[in-house]
């Protein structure tokens, strides 16, 4: 039933970021976050920091999209379990490079580039 | 760090092209997709991408340590802004 | 005409980590793939692919009539070379 | 029953091809472009025509390979229809590329770069 509704969080979540109604996937994934930690999911808890990044970032607000990109990263030391970090080196990168300090951007790419032959 | 821009530039241009064609495969594939077929389709678009444009990102760091220099480096940027018109 | 070749290793560059990666794909999926999903799939991985390497491969050929020059054709050609190292 | 026979034969063939058993590949796709053509399934014939194609292309039979994946464009016009057409097109030009022949594989890459964008 909260899984339940989780998924549909997910999912609304990504459809709204899609027709890029950013604030409104920014709730949704907000909503599914919470979700996600009350029934310990770190799978979804990841697409849900991973949308909250995506949100925030379209948005042009860089600094705080960072944060939720990071928190991916974070949930996979937390759980010895690194998907989605790829992705999350290269968007936390991207972030960077769109507030100019390319010094950081660039080492978070070393990052991503030398996961992209990993599975 | 000049090419920077074009690391971040060249990934949105693969994504875009991988979201269009997941995409097409998933509206292909009819509702209820199993999940473990969406995310084999998912992984399948991410992992040609990426090990796709694993060699012109590594060859648009340049580290200074190996024998990778700043000009070669900046040569595959101006190839890769050229041949994927990075620049409009 | 240096770039065919060229043109000749990418694909096949390409082709190497298209299918090892449709491979793995449908080994996820199990047995009993529809077909319809195994065509969505296979197209998945071939447009992708293709729709990649269309700039590249454009960028190699020279046809003369256009603004492209034979030596930003063969610095094109270089650079591929080295981004995916095509000539060992 | 006819259909039975030819959709394992090109399966059959394929898994020879992977295992680089290009003789045995070659006559399973041999069989197959028969009962396709028997069966008047176009589709089906193309397969074989481009598993007959690859099988001697890796056996070094350039010219051989060159005949069958041109009757894949061949079958394309006949039925009006351009699966497999990018395809051949470059399959062909590799073939030309390693007999030497760079301009007219230069001519079968145009068309095949042509078709890159198209599904």
């Amino acid at each position: 039933p909260k899984k339940h509704e989780l998924i549909s969080r997910l999912k609304t979540g990504k459809n709204f970021l899609r027709n890029q109604e950013l604030e409104k996937a920014f709730m949704e994934f907000k909503t599914a976050l919470e979700l996600a930690q009350n029934l310990k999911d770190p799978t979804e808890e990841k697409k849900a920091a991973r949308g909250l990044g995506a949100s925030l970032q379209r948005q042009g607000k860089y600094r705080e999209a960072i944060k939720y990109h990071s928190m991916v990263l974070a949930i996979s030391q937390r759980e010895g379990e690194d998907s989605g970090n790829t992705e999350a080196y290269g968007a936390i990168a991207d972030c960077y490079t769109e507030l100019g300090d390319l010094e950081r951007a660039g080492k978070f790419y070393d990052k991503y580039i030398s996961r992209l032959e990993t599975d | 760090l000049e090419t920077v821009p074009t690391i971040k530039k060249l990934r949105a241009y693969a994504e875009r092209i991988r979201m269009a064609e997941l995409e097409k495969c998933l509206s292909k594939m009819g509702d209820d997709i199993p999940k473990k077929t969406r995310k084999a389709v998912e992984d399948l678009s991410r992992g040609i991408v990426n090990k796709l444009l694993h060699g012109p990102m590594q060859h648009l760091r340049c580290d200074g340590s190996d024998s990778r220099t700043l000009s070669e480096t900046l040569e595959n940027m101006h190839a890769l802004n050229r041949m994927f018109s990075l620049d409009t």
